[in-house]
């Protein structure tokens, strides 16, 4: 087995930065003010997120020159453990400070950098992705959205679906084809679109739960100038390859249903629990233990400049996976009945946890993807 | 089970007709559907299983839980299961009139407070389906000596609107010394109410499991990834197997605990078809990807039902905690008879 | 969905069968003085299998006039789920009785029926079967196995392996390849091996608990001769796929462990089970009433002359892999230790149950083979 | 974790030199594997993390663990954890001799009842690894009025020879009037003991897990049917998956229980490795097909080692519900930190 995760010791400045944030929290949003987020489930507020960007909390292994804090993975991890396990309202931040400023920072050029880089750890900037298309999940490859050279940019054509947060996003990356090629994962190209272009419609595409998560945009004759294509032109497919990479082994994969296990110990606070609850909050809080040991490996594994691809699927399909017994776990101690309308906020938080639930293994590459991922790295 | 097809095919037509994607999107929004109540209600379907005599449709236990089935497989958002096999029951078992249109029943849920005081109603009930589109609230209560059945008029009580996970109406009734509209001593505990309400929802939740196997089979033949159908996958072929199996296994629990209605095979239909709820939609939606996901797709009809209904009449852990006390009242050596019997030889020891 | 599972209702004459076989049971094998087999997993016992054979409960199907009892498939059911449940000895007649008469009275000339079917249904013939080789184990048409035309028969040469009972069978019923084909499908073929044949060696693999429970079948230059030739030369394939859908959907793939649950119960009665072990038994016996019920439809589906081979490939899956969570089930709830050396049946049972689980969803076609078999079901 | 390379890669050698196939077929058959113990008490192993004052090997728990988890790794049949950590451990601790040769300890099961009357032995012990081969038998006992370690030779019991699913011997052990052979108060309550047992065993499991998803990754790359290595297959990498999530998880979680050998981060350890010995040992065998259920190949030489050890020292039900107690006893809005933090902070309210 070729896997390297290793134990990690945080430094006294990573526990440091752990209760500065504990701190904030508690300050800026007592608990019981404010309806607590599902992992990244959660409000977008482009002020809490300014004021996460006050505090260099965005962006935070970005470069000093570009706004950054030059820290690294693993303190992004620790600020974003607290904000999740905390419901806190991350959305509007959410894309931008995961990977866009990523990928930015790592294909972009100098110009880009600083063009957008200091705005999102300033938390004014927001992105979505444009990967997924009606025809294209999974297989990215084989998107259709197609970019044609013009005097001076792109012209771009097409459909993405499954944008989160595209109605409310400044900015979005769209990998499209910008050229034929035999080998179909060639000749695709990444571009910085502004929403705010004319010809870009976006369409809300009501979530299960009668919500409005994600949209389907429709690019018509965008114009795209020549200083928004991101890295090289062609170069598209492995350019978004590694940005999934990075995102899949974070806190947002194994937290999304934290809050639950919190509310229901909560709801119970004084009273004896009984068998079954002690071994099912336990099962939970070991697991939760165990999976946040990988999830930090992962993440110093990042800082230490190595790609640990396999990893982070590995993590996001064990704390995915996790996070949907989570639900069934609860849902089994509770007696009561799971409703969006309850007066009760756990049986708020379990019904909109049942409903988003499925989506956990789905989104940012479906357990079957990541299967094929991890195994090919176990050879 | 001599259930006639002509039945299963008019219901089949009528739901077929009348459970539209958008009819369901709109009864979500309105908190009732008058059209599919209508179309149902015209051909008598909601009575089917209460006496004629009883101004009932006719027909037996079989023929009403058949048509409930066909109802699950299109999410009717409809108070089917209330009017005829639950309240219509408990009427007519107290020799009330079932009376006309649709009628609803307090499922009795842990926690409510509902009770008969000098010849009034006070106190509070949940989960009540429908509340305000029936015509009449029909509850078991205890009036201190013994249990009664009664009916009220829904106008006649606070109701506070809850949802369930689908978005049907299950409100929350508050009655302050009402008067019943109609009452008479019942026969039916609220054990047995319980228990006749779980066969109701067996009854459903099978149907919406077949309906729910038949789409993911449908969907992964042809959506494609990789240059084949995802169906040809065999991470995704497991998940249909799973969806089959658990639609399978509901789908003969639900026709052998409707047969007999004994409380062991009732009991244990709901513990398999409440697990089922879980694993079956898990599948189903892993199987269908973000587009299981939207709106606009009609698996969250089902998906979303199967969910509230699991809960509804007792959850998994109930009913198996029943099934496990009505296995260890049996002497071991004659467990695994009574087990092949579904208990219904010698009561229980 | 194309499944075609009904409610079974029982005759009459079938309740009445019921009652005999457990009224022969508690006669014969009183509980107390063996020790139970688990489902198939049971000693074999030759004198038991002749008085079952005298009963006329062996090849229960076969006609009057090959000593047969004309009864079905659910009649076989009915008694099979009897002795398995009770842990009755049924090694000895365990294959000939399942699969080998069947095969014989579909495929074999007059005098092999003759010659077998008698024998089998009066519990003197014990039969194995080979399919599995070194290299063809779920892939069945890649056996090596040769049978060459000789004068008067066959010469064969190869070796079987997971061949279960091998030591103590009589016959062997032995598929190999009798001619080269395009298609590897053709060119394959039955044949009826006597084990005591020159050329014949049977060397025991010993099984993870240390039993020996399969063997290795090593045949050099065997002789075979013509009229032992079973069906169609060329045919083994389609021979060999019904053969295993009939023995597929039987009470043997979900009854291997019922004998746990009822010992359980059984050293806790006159005691309040605690609500967990209410609940896991509950879970547990709910789910043999169901399973039960689709296995008996296979078994009418068959009478009725249908072809319920995803069916049968549904009530496996679902069955085996239910076995096994039974173990697990019993093993979470009893505090003390599993061991073969124990002085409690119960930790006896659960320690042969949690050795021999694993090759529940292995034998008679993997978990993996029948998602593909059930999946094109489904279509 | 600093443990020393060059001692790792010794163990290494010295166990993957002496527990081959034969001779762990050979100490099953004989119920012990004199040159295996050679082999590491030669060089030490038993006796890392007892202090050298106390006659062991020097060296920190988190060395002695790391060696446990190589041992793990090659099914030692030698009672290792119990003559060093355990055994050792309560010997030095107490200021008693910890001798030559292997020890064992009695593990305090449930329903045992040895105890110390008038300055002698009396009672029933179960579970003792290996009590046969040992020098001595340690255990701690009550005398009436506090907790005392004993030492005693096994000539002076009655030893009923018991074997764990992978035929290690786990002896029962009868008492009657033995006087020890050494004893002395004990600042090691038996709870602390489970403590220090469950974390021996995760050391032990995680090395085994370990070396289950090498063998399958290996077997299944090589293995062919259809045409192709079976890892070719998904549901075949499903189970690869698994295994290696399984061995990741349990992995870190020894390293982190190591380290703090607090009892949250123990009981937490122990609750994985437990539940993970039972999924990580079916996707193992589903993986290897009928190959996997034979004594020859190797694979369960893995998967008997962890279905034992799985239950010894408490099975993950029992440290589920201890993590729960903890989780509960911790006010709600500082529960996040504490896990987190691996309880490692101020002890709960």
């Amino acid at each position: 087995m070729t896997l390297g995760f290793e134990l990690v010791e945080l430094t006294e400045g990573e526990r440091a930065l752990q209760q500065e944030v504990r701190a904030f929290l508690a300050e800026e949003l007592p608990r019981g003010t404010f309806e607590p987020g599902l992992g990244m489930d959660a409000p977008a507020d482009r002020s809490f997120s300014q004021k996460l960007g006050a505090k260099g909390w965005l962006g935070m292994a970005m470069p000093a020159r570009y706004g950054g804090a030059e820290r690294g993975a693993v303190d992004r991890f620790l600020v974003v453990e607290e904000l999740l396990r905390w419901g806190a309202p991350v959305y509007h931040h959410w894309t931008a400070d995961r990977q866009s400023c990523q990928v930015i920072l790592r294909f972009g050029t100098e110009e880009q950098k600083q063009r957008f880089i200091p705005a999102i750890c300033a938390g004014d900037l927001a992105f979505c992705i444009g990967l997924s298309e009606p025809d294209a999940g999974s297989d990215l490859a084989a998107v259709k959205t197609r970019a044609v050279k013009v005097d001076g940019g792109w012209q771009l054509n097409g459909t993405k679906i499954w944008t989160t947060a595209a109605h409310e996003a400044d900015w979005f990356i769209v990998l499209c084809r910008t050229a034929e090629a035999e080998d179909r994962h060639h000749g695709l190209s990444q571009l910085l679109v502004d929403l705010s272009s004319p010809g870009v419609q976006v369409n809300p595409i009501p979530f299960l739960d009668g919500g409005h998560h994600f949209s389907e945009v429709v690019m018509t004759d965008v114009f795209v100038p020549d200083e928004l294509l991101l890295g090289e032109a062609g170069r598209g497919w492995e350019q978004t390859g590694n940005e999934l990479a990075y995102e899949r082994g974070g806190p947002d994969r194994f937290l999304s249903t934290w809050t639950l296990v919190e509310q229901y110990l909560r709801d119970h606070e004084g009273t004896e629990l009984g068998e079954r609850a002690r071994e099912l909050t336990g099962w939970a809080v070991a697991r939760f233990w165990g999976i946040r040991q990988l999830s930090i490996a992962v993440n110093r594994m990042i800082d230490r400049g190595l790609a640990p691809a396999a990893e982070a699927a590995l993590v996001k399909d064990l704390g995915t996976r996790f996070e949907q017994d989570v639900i069934a776990a609860l849902a089994e101690l509770h007696d009561g009945f799971a409703s969006l309308d309850s007066q009760s906020l756990f049986e708020r938080l379990l019904a909109r946890s049942i409903l988003a639930g499925p989506s956990y293994t789905i989104r940012g590459g479906t357990t079957e993807i990541l299967v094929g991922i991890i195994s090919k790295g176990l050879r | 089970m001599t259930v006639d097809p002509l039945l299963l095919e008019t219901a089949e037509r009528v739901f077929a007709d009348t459970c539209t994607h958008d009819a369901l999107e709109r009864a979500e929004a309105d908190g009732f559907a008058p059209g599919v109540w209508g179309a149902a209600a015209d051909i008598g379907l909601p009575w089917i299983g209460v006496p004629e005599s009883a101004g009932g449709a006719g027909g037996d236990l079989a023929d009403a839980l058949a048509v409930l089935r066909v109802a699950g497989r299109h999410g009717a958002p409809v108070p089917l299961a209330e009017t005829g096999l639950l309240a219509g029951w408990l009427l007519a078992g107290a020799g009330l009139a079932v009376g006309e249109g649709p009628s609803t029943l307090v499922p009795g849920r842990a926690g409510d407070t509902l009770e008969l005081v000098d010849g009034r109603l006070v106190g509070t009930a949940r989960g009540v389906p429908w509340a305000s589109a029936a015509e009449r609230i029909v509850a078991v209560v205890t009036d201190g000596a013994g249990w009664r059945v009664v009916a009220l008029a829904p106008a006649s009580s606070g109701i506070e609107r809850v949802r369930n996970l689908a978005g049907e109406p299950r409100d929350t009734v508050h009655l302050d010394r009402v008067e019943p509209a109609m009452s008479a001593p019942s026969s039916v505990s609220p054990d047995e109410l319980r228990l006749r309400g779980a066969l109701t929802r067996v009854a459903l939740m099978a149907g919406a499991l077949e309906a729910m196997s038949t789409l993911t089979v449908a969907y992964t033949a042809e959506r494609r990834q990789f240059g084949q159908a995802v169906a040809r996958f065999q991470l995704v072929q497991e998940h249909l197997v799973r969806l089959a199996e658990d639609a399978a296994l509901v789908g003969l629990a639900a026709d052998a605990a409707g047969r007999s209605a004994v409380t062991f095979e009732v009991a244990a239909a709901k513990a398999l078809a409440s697990r089922a709820a879980s694993t079956a939609t898990k599948a189903a939606h892993q199987a269908h990807g973000a587009m299981g996901m939207t709106r606009e797709y009609p698996l969250h009809h089902l998906s979303r039902r199967l969910w509230s209904w699991r809960d509804e009449y007792g959850d998994e852990r109930h009913w198996e905690r029943r099934v496990g006390e009505l296995a260890a009242a049996v002497e071991p050596a004659g467990l695994y008879a009574a087990v092949a019997g579904g208990f219904q030889g010698a009561p229980p020891r």
